[in-house]
């Protein structure tokens, strides 16, 4: 079926990002791998919501454009704050407290 | 149950509280008035017990007196129950007696560094427990009153104490604590499976001791054992029991003199009452299992105390050790499952409280002096303090379990009941092994010989012989008193005098009491006995 | 086609919500208008503003009905009731958060305004984070559990920088974040793959479509794991604490003391919200899942506190191994049909932990007025300059390590009541690996009474510590909370009537 | 306190417990006002032992009375002053033959259980002479304490410890129950440390004392295991009730009985001084010597002996004493020993105190050998006619020391040639010695001899080989000891006393310090130079405080054999006593033989052997020795005709003490005494030292090392764990991440895999 399809590319998608976080070194990229596992949900929600044939899906997708869309304001805003403040905004050298 | 006067025994337990918000409003400079309130309170409070005593019906000592039940944490089943029968109120009325000792004792020994009114408002908060424990018939009412004690014991340690406080103290909250987490969860398994046990109405399920003692029984033999080995090993540390012992000789070490004697006379109660009172008569058909086990440890510490004891040089860390193997007279006693063993060890309990407290008063006043308590450096004692040596001579005689003495009556019957215990046929939960007792029994009272040992070598040591050269001098000699004249009685060498006035007021009735319990035990025996025989009539045994 | 028609509307149920919404626009004009020294105006005005939202709450509980739907079906729309409900446990919840929400603001005062930030902006976040619990309290839909989540988040992790000229703070915010977006992508995730099985996002239809049966097992398990991970990151379980210590050591303590109390009692709610309705048949997944979170979190966050210097860094890791302990009640629900007893377990925690917390969290405050550090040996000698706030922190630790009389206690009674009361292993081992934790603990606590009572003061400054009237308002509302629902612990017993939730009860 | 008797069986029997009563309350007075009184609390002590005496001598007289008294139907068993209980055990006893039932009074202390604890007496004759014996002879001995310990600096102290012994002496004798006997056995031995170790200053007394107590208390762990075994056998503490059972028992728990009796007897061994726990005893003569009079030769020592005489039907059931065939059981075995091997160590014994302290370890195993042989009468009456003599003898050791020999009690240095000096101290030694050897018609011999007799008769025939060769060894080591003291020439302390107080004073602190053994009053002795007088016929003996109590005790011991005397046809005291045995049962112990000279023949030739030979190398070795070297060095080269005989003379002793006695006599004796010294004493302080020793292993390894080190190990532990989770803790977001998506994965595909 064709909506499978879509869950699939949604788990890709998924995996591509998750990958992204664990391996980025970047905030930025973090930050952009991050919004990849969002558009991987949408996708999921919306091909579920073709299968259920009910509205939910697309509702909790448009719910999901929104909060992500603020969230990556919160979040490049963060990121520019780090810049400014240590020039660099490589999540190594986010370490000073550990342990 | 007797439902009269139900207000005494909230008033005897919580009038001490009030002494401490009265505490918090006198300003930290003004010591003479703080001393003096917390003295009056725990003057108050003690002729409230003594009230208690009169009171109290000794007739009818079997059952629950001055009983009250109320609603307290009801979505838990938690009721605020408290009553006292005869088992309680020696222990109940002790506290009293010993809180207030202490306090005059410390009139004028606050010991370093100092803050006399947060030293005074501990004592009260020590002494709300500690008669709150006794007389709680509520399993979480008890839990919660065994508890409150730890923090104010662990300040007095740690804050009062000597060099090596801070490892003491904390050795000793966290065994305490410990033990009393596994206790709670034993508590709580208990409390589930008696409500959810066949034929049990679940709503009727509730923490009251009443309640345990109906359905503990019914418990299935293994699920029982489990539940007892939790208490075990919360009451165990508290008594304490080889081998979680090791906290003891620490923290009795380091407490300042009225923490050890507290600690002594009371504390370790606190465990040895919840076996009686809580683990034995609730789950007999577990009891008859650990039983010989507890009887095992029990002489293992009786034996070990004692070794512990030939081994120190300090006579304070020696007193220590010499309650483990006290303690372990009266873990043996309970094991036995007897009405002796138990009443013995009840007043094992009592007798230790007054005679090891005495002894770390004692300690206590010798370390003030000496300022040191190794052995090899006291000696002749009772040149310079002729009395001082005379009271340490007799509470070393009444430890050692000299007959006309309380500690006798502490130690002897439980020989006595160990070497007969719980047996025969047709017992509802089966017998112990006479064997194995009567073997517990020879070397329990190789026990005795070791005590002997240690008081007898310690007394002589510290007591006996001439006044070292380091201390000569310093103060009263009553060696030379008729051949020197006075000439070298000098002002600056005050240091080292006899007993004072304060340490009379507080030491005199404790050793009143150690003669007359010795003299008339039956003043104990008599109260405790039928309270004794309803929990041990459940085993069917003598 | 579709043709909108408004719900219905209970104002009633919502005014909570509504008194907060408009209380956040209130603090954006005021901050607007009132010159920069009186920008206090702003604090004082939140506060307010939760004891305001805190009335309808009040009322609602008074009226006693069991429960109402804040959005019912209308004549054309269908399926709104249910999605948002006010039920006793969302009230009681509810309160909890205003009222720690209040002790917060009353935290923040001075030091929000003698660190010179930017006051306005930050009691308007506050509100919004307090806004977002009260409404995931409410939420039994994963729409609108997943908008409260983010709507209580997104305002704490910008809080958490919020001293932007601070490294630490800047680390702990990026931190926060990134892992927090992380988390709630991952649960977004589950969300979808169970929206998918159930067909709806209402969680009664998702519990009926997760029963572990079928042949698509394998995503209805994946789907519950993810979900739980998104809410076992806000109560920073072990393995998905890692974010905590560093975070709350480098957040202002206010915000600190925010996240590990309201914002962890926040991710306590999805997680009973969602094992009580969405997943009680699924327990075979839960209950290992959270068991073995639940023995971790206590014991890692107890071995690692026992090494910390820093107290806050302590303090984070206690607060993680005390999820651990409210972990518990709920990792063994349904099981020999304790769930009564679990949920009153974990209400009855989170509102003592939170007292206890809160308080410890306003003495770390008062003393570092002073002394200017975070290291646990600034609180040496505390007792001889400082005995009232000595006896105060010696009275929350001792909360926190459970020690009867105070509340702690009988919170960690109620949690060990519930693991036994499950009397099978899960609930027996668990309770001996919460008994053991529970010394553990106690052993870092101590730790603290002893630098305060023990030890000299380390650079013999005993000048007294002057204690500003919103933290004395705070330490006394913590304290007595502390202390009398230690004694008279029936006092909760409203929470005590609580044996479960609405919409658990499956046909 | 105590309700009169329905049937009066006599004041004096139903109120025998006034007897320890006062001097306990005389103790409290004496501690209280002792030192405000004039004379020190010694009045006191000295007035409670009278009147003490004065009921005992009327309980005597009434019990006498009563055992003669014709027996009315049932009057016996009916009196009994008994209180809140009546248990009627020995009525049919008392009916079925001429028995008469002991006298008991009790008040119901307390009941613990099953448990039921009175106080009270238990009067029968042999209690009844214990408590005459006692009583009497510690007013005699508090009386010669007056004049001893004069002047010492805790005098009041002194006569409160030792009023408190009697009490609590008095206080067992008379126990109706075996806790009442502890508590006065234990009383015992508590005073027995505070006056052995009564000039504490001096670590060695002290040691002497923790020594004493110590060592007796290793005894007592017998006594508490077999009190709880009877109690366990029997349900009881009534002494008369477990009599009466053991007497008639039949059960099947023989082992039981068995074990209760050599637990018991271990107690006894401790604190009678038997082999092998002896060597606490001669260093208890670290004490003053009226101590050592009272307490360990007459008194408290054979409170062991008294233990088994009172609960005799147990051992005797027991340890099957009697019982055709048997020739040897544990008592006779260990009486024997101690016979033998303390008399052999009397003879090497410098220290005439120490002589007397084995002469009384050696006495305590005759009587526990005639226990053990079923000589239960003779034994009974050993402890009675010994107490005196050996009384006596203490009192002549401290008289001479105190008078004669400045304070040293060493025979060989100090003494000698003393028996013109002090005729008194002289005649009362002899006269003690012979009753002592067992000399006809003193009362030793009385005694003694039944005890041969019945070992011999009873089929115990090795011990009547040991009982007569103990006899022999006796004369000879008294007699060796007698002429040391009295004869000869006076040497050291001794010479100054015989030869004018002047010299002695000159030369007093020099002696007072080599010779310090009896060291009371280093400080004190100053002050009374001069004693009290003297009686008038002995001017240059002790004063009159020591003299006549001697005198007294002198008479004794010839006249008191004749209450017993077989060789006379006397029977009295038998007659007085038997009854105590658990009387009327199935117990069968034999008569005493009818004596015969012939019998004793044998015995009494060996004495004199003893006697003689002793003498001769006592006169060889001490005697003309002495004076041929003084002669020697003394006498100028003129009576060089003489040397030669004083060297052949010399020669002989050389012959005599080189060969004769240094390598048949000495090596065994002295291997004896190293064997005690080294082995048993060695054994015993080892013990003290080993258990010290093992303490201070435990406590270093396990109690510090394993015990505690896997607590504080556990909290090491738990920090370790907690450092080695730290690292986990990076602080980089991306391994954070990993662990965050990690952990799901992990337990997704787990529970995935469960759950399908």
């Amino acid at each position: 079926m064709l909506v499978n399809n879509f869950l699939i590319l949604g788990a890709v998608l998924f995996s591509i990002g998750v990958y992204g976080v664990i391996a980025r070194k970047n905030a930025v990229l973090v930050l952009m791998s991050i919004e990849l596992i969002l558009n991987s949900v949408n996708i999921n929600l919306l091909a579920f919501d073709r299968i259920n044939g009910t509205q939910d899906g697309a509702v909790f997708a448009l719910y999901i454009i929104a909060i992500a869309a603020a969230e990556v304001g919160v979040g490049l805003a963060m990121v520019l704050l780090i810049f400014r403040n240590r020039k660099t905004i490589a999540l190594d050298d986010l370490s000073e407290m550990k342990g | 149950m007797i439902q009269e006067q139900q207000w005494l025994l909230s008033l005897g337990t919580f009038l001490p509280l009030v002494g401490v918000l009265v505490m918090l409003f006198i300003p930290k400079k003004d010591e003479v008035a703080a001393k003096g309130v917390a003295l009056v309170t725990a003057i108050a409070t003690l002729a409230v017990g003594i009230y208690t005593l009169v009171q109290f019906d000794y007739d009818q000592s079997e059952k629950l007196q001055f009983f009250t039940t109320n609603k307290w944490i009801t979505p838990i089943k938690a009721t605020y129950t408290v009553g006292l029968d005869g088992i309680s109120l020696p222990l109940y009325i002790l506290s009293m007696v010993i809180t207030v000792l202490v306090m005059v004792y410390s009139w004028n020994h606050v010991p370093e560094p100092g803050n006399t009114k947060a030293f005074f408002i501990l004592m009260l908060v020590l002494q709300t427990g500690m008669a709150g424990t006794f007389v709680a018939q509520d399993l979480i009412l008890f839990f919660v009153f065994f508890e409150v004690v730890l923090l104010p014991m662990y300040f007095m340690i740690g804050v009062w104490g000597g060099e090596n406080r801070q490892y003491a103290s904390l050795k000793f909250f966290l065994y305490t604590m410990f033990g009393s987490a596994l206790m709670l969860v034993s508590f709580i398994a208990l409390f589930v499976v008696t409500k959810n046990a066949p034929g049990v109405n679940p709503d009727d399920a509730n923490f009251s001791f009443q309640w345990f003692d109906e359905h503990g029984r019914d418990i299935a033999r293994d699920t029982a054992i489990w539940i007892f080995a939790g208490m075990f090993i919360g009451f165990a540390v508290k008594v304490p029991m080889f081998p979680f012992h090791t906290w003891l000789p620490d923290a009795h070490t380091q407490a300042p003199t009225q923490g050890s004697v507290i600690l002594a006379a009371i504390l370790l109660k606190l465990g040895t009452y919840g076996f009686v009172r809580i683990a034995i008569p609730f789950l007999p058909q577990a009891a008859v299992k650990w039983a010989p086990i507890i009887g095992v440890l029990a002489v293992i510490g009786i034996i070990y105390g004692a070794l512990g004891c030939l081994a120190q040089t300090d006579m304070k860390r020696l007193i220590a050790f010499s309650s483990v193997a006290h303690m372990g007279f009266v873990m043996l006693g309970i094991s036995t499952l007897t009405d002796l063993g138990i009443s013995a060890a009840l007043f094992g309990m009592v007798a230790h409280g007054l005679i090891t407290g005495m002894l770390f008063f004692v300690a206590g006043s010798v370390k003030e002096r000496y300022h040191t308590l190794e052995i090899k450096r006291l000696s002749g004692m009772l040149l310079q303090m002729p009395k001082m040596g005379w009271i340490l001579g007799f509470c070393a005689m009444a430890s050692l379990g000299l007959p006309g003495l309380a500690g006798f009556w502490g130690e002897f019957p439980a020989i006595l009941a160990s070497w007969d215990p719980l047996s025969g046929e047709g017992l509802p939960y089966g017998g112990l092994s006479v064997g194995l007792y009567q073997g517990l029994t020879i070397v329990a009272a190789l026990g005795t010989v070791l005590a002997a040992g240690y008081l007898l070598w310690l007394y002589q040591r510290t007591a006996f012989g001439e006044v070292s050269a380091e201390f000569a001098g310093t103060g009263h000699d009553a060696h030379g008193h008729d051949s020197h004249g006075h000439d070298a009685h000098g002002d600056d060498h005050s240091d080292i005098h006899d007993v004072n006035t304060f340490e009379w007021i507080a030491w005199t009735p404790l050793l009143i009491a150690i003669v007359v319990f010795g003299v008339v035990p039956s003043l104990m025996f008599d109260v405790m006995d039928p309270a004794v025989s309803l929990i041990t009539d459940r085993f069917g045994g003598k | 086609m579709f043709s909108f028609a408004s719900p219905v509307v209970d104002f009633h149920a919502l005014a909570p919500e509504l008194v907060l919404a408009v209380g956040i626009c209130l603090v954006i004009l005021v901050d607007l208008f009132v010159p920069d020294h009186r920008r206090w105006v702003t604090g004082t005005l939140s506060g307010f503003v939760m004891l305001a939202a805190l009335l309808p709450v009040v009322t609602l509980s008074v009226l006693g009905d069991d429960v109402r739907s804040a959005l019912m079906d209308g004549e054309l729309n269908q399926g709104i009731t249910g999605r948002y409900v006010v039920d006793n446990f969302a009230l009681v919840m509810k309160a909890l958060f205003l009222l720690s929400g209040y002790v917060v603001v009353l935290l923040s005062a001075n030091s929000i305004e003698e660190g010179g930030y930017n006051q306005g902006e930050f009691y308007t976040l506050l509100l919004s984070s307090v806004l977002g619990m009260v409404m995931i309290a409410s939420s039994r839909d994963l729409v609108s559990l997943f908008v409260a989540l983010e709507f209580l988040s997104i305002p704490a992790y910008m809080m958490a920088a919020w001293k932007k000229r601070d490294r630490k703070s800047n680390e702990a915010g990026v931190k926060y974040y990134l892992l927090g977006v992380f988390a709630s992508a991952v649960m977004l995730y589950g969300m979808s793959l169970l929206y998918g099985l159930a067909g709806s996002t209402l969680l009664t239809d998702i519990a009926a479509a997760v029963q572990l049966d079928g042949d698509k097992v394998g995503v209805q398990v994946l789907g519950i794991v993810f979900v739980i991970i998104g809410f076992a990151f806000k109560i920073s379980a072990v393995p998905f604490h890692t974010w905590a210590p560093d975070t709350y050591e480098g957040a202002p303590t206010p915000v600190t003391a925010f996240l590990s109390v309201a914002s962890k009692a926040a991710g306590f709610v999805g997680l009973i919200v969602l094992v009580f309705i969405a997943f009680p048949l699924a327990q075979d997944v839960y209950r290992p899942f959270m068991w073995v979170m639940a023995a971790l979190t206590m014991t890692v966050g107890n071995l690692v506190a026992l090494k910390q210097k820093n107290i806050v860094r302590m303090l984070a890791y206690s607060s993680i191994s005390q999820g651990g302990f409210i972990l518990m009640p709920l990792a063994v629900a349904f099981t020999n049909g304790n769930q009564g007893a679990s949920l009153r377990a974990v209400m009855v925690y989170l509102i003592i932990y939170a007292a206890t917390n809160l308080g410890a969290f306003a003495v770390i405050i008062a003393v570092s007025r002073k002394t200017n550090s975070g290291e646990i040996s600034s609180f040496g000698g505390l007792f001889s300059y400082a005995p009232g706030l000595t006896v105060l922190m010696t009275i929350f630790l001792a909360s926190l390590a459970g020690i009867p009389p105070l509340g702690g206690w009988y919170a960690k009674f109620g949690a060990f009541k519930a693991a036994v009361d499950a009397a099978g292993g899960w609930g027996y081992s668990i309770a001996v690996i919460g008994a053991v934790n529970a010394v553990i603990a106690t052993a870092y606590y101590i730790t603290v009474m002893r630098e305060m009572w023990m030890k000299p003061v380390p650079d013999g400054d005993t000048t007294p510590i002057k204690v500003p009237a919103s933290l004395q308002a705070a330490l006394a509302i913590c304290g007595v909370l502390t202390l009398v629902l230690g004694v008279l612990p029936g006092l909760i017993a409203k929470v005590g009537d609580i044996t479960d939730l609405t919409g658990a009860l499956l046909p | 306190m105590f309700a009169e008797s329905t049937e009066a069986a006599g004041w004096f029997l139903e109120n025998a417990w006034l007897i320890p009563l006062i001097p306990a309350v005389a103790f409290f007075l004496i501690l209280g006002f002792g030192k405000r009184m004039p004379r020190g609390g010694s009045e006191i002590g000295i007035a409670s032992m009278l009147a003490s005496l004065v009921i005992a001598a009327g309980t005597a007289y009434q019990w006498v009375q009563r055992v003669d008294a014709p027996v009315a139907e049932g009057e016996h068993a009916l009196a009994r002053g008994s209180f809140g209980f009546a248990r009627t055990f020995s009525e049919e006893a008392a009916e079925a033959g001429h028995e008469v039932a002991p006298v008991i009074s009790t008040l119901d202390w307390f009941d613990i259980g099953r448990l039921h604890v009175s106080i009270g007496s238990h009067i029968d004759g042999l209690a009844v002479t214990l408590l005459l014996l006692v009583a009497f002879i510690s007013t005699l001995v508090q009386i010669y304490s007056t004049e001893y310990v004069r002047g010492d600096r805790r005098y009041t102290h002194f006569f409160a410890s030792i009023t408190l012994f009697s009490a609590g002496m008095l206080t067992m004798v008379l126990a109706p129950n075996m806790l009442q006997f502890i508590l006065g056995w234990e009383i015992m031995g508590l005073c027995s440390f505070l006056l052995i170790g009564h000039w504490w200053e001096e670590t060695a007394n002290s040691k002497a004392a923790l020594k004493a107590f110590f060592t007796v208390r290793v005894g007592d762990m017998g006594l508490l295991v077999g009190t709880a075994a009877l109690f366990a056998l029997f349900g009881t503490m009534e002494i008369g009730e477990i009599n009466e059972q053991a007497a008639n028992f039949a059960g099947d728990n023989k082992g039981m009985l068995l074990f209760a009796a050599i637990a018991l007897f271990i107690a006894c061994i401790g604190k009678s001084g038997q082999f092998p726990l002896h060597t606490w005893l001669p260093d208890a003569m670290a004490g003053p010597t009226p101590v050592s009079s009272l307490l360990h030769s007459s008194t408290m020592v054979v409170a062991g002996v008294f233990l088994v005489a009172r609960l005799y039907p147990v051992f005797h059931v027991g340890l099957d004493i009697n019982v055709a065939g048997q020739s040897f059981n544990l008592i006779a075995v260990i009486g024997g020993i101690t016979v033998l091997i303390a008399a052999g160590l009397a003879f090497v014994q410098d220290d005439i105190k120490k002589v007397l302290a084995y002469s009384t370890v050696s006495q305590l195993g005759y009587m526990m050998l005639g226990l053990g042989v079923g000589a239960w009468t003779g034994a009974v009456f050993h402890i009675f006619t010994h107490a005196f003599f050996k009384c006596a003898l203490f009192l002549c050791a401290g008289s001479i020391a105190h008078t004669g020999s400045h304070h040293s009690f060493d025979m060989k240095k100090d003494m000698g040639g003393l028996r013109k000096k002090m005729p008194v101290t002289f005649v009362v030694w002899i006269v003690s010695t012979m009753a002592l050897m067992g000399v006809p018609f003193f009362s030793g011999f009385f005694s003694k001899d039944e005890i041969i007799d019945s070992a011999k008769h009873n089929h115990y025939t090795v011990f009547y080989f040991v009982a007569i060769i103990g006899a022999a060894m006796t004369a000879a080591y008294m007699t060796r000891a007698t002429y040391l003291t009295f004869f000869g020439k006076a040497r050291g302390g001794a010479a100054h006393f015989v030869h004018g107080h002047d010299d002695a004073h000159d030369t007093h602190d020099a002696h007072a310090d080599a010779h310090g053994h009896d060291a009371h009053g280093h400080d004190d002795h100053h002050a009374p130079a001069h004693h009290s007088a003297p009686l008038p016929f002995a001017k240059t003996d002790s004063s009159w405080q020591i003299t006549v109590p001697l005198i007294i005790l002198g008479v004794l011991a010839i006249f008191s054999g004749y209450l017993n005397a077989p060789a006379l046809g006397i029977h009295w005291f038998e007659h007085m006593t038997e009854s105590s045995i658990g009387a009327g049962s199935a117990m069968s112990v034999p008569p005493p033989p009818e004596f015969s000279w012939a019998a004793a023949a044998p015995g009494l030739l060996l004495v004199l052997a003893g006697f003689v030979v002793s003498l001769l190398i006592s006169k060889a070795v001490f005697g003309e020795k002495k004076t041929a070297l003084q002669g020697l060095t003394q006498r100028n080269s003129l009576l060089g005709a003489g040397h030669k005989f004083l060297v052949n003379k010399y020669y002989l002793d050389a012959l005599y003490e080189n060969v004769i006695v240094k390598a048949v006599a000495y090596p065994i004796a002295r291997a004896a005494y190293w064997t005690n010294q080294h082995v048993l004493d060695g054994i015993v302080n080892a013990v003290g030292i080993g258990g010290k020793r093992t303490g201070e292993l435990v406590y270093k390894y396990v109690d510090q090392g394993l015990v505690d080190g896997a607590v504080n190990g556990s909290g090491a532990t738990a920090r370790g764990a907690g450092g080695a989770l730290q690292p986990v803790q990076s602080g980089k977001v991306n391994l954070y991440g990993a662990l965050l998506f990690g952990a799901a994965a992990v337990g997704a595909l787990v529970l995935v895999l469960v759950n399908s």
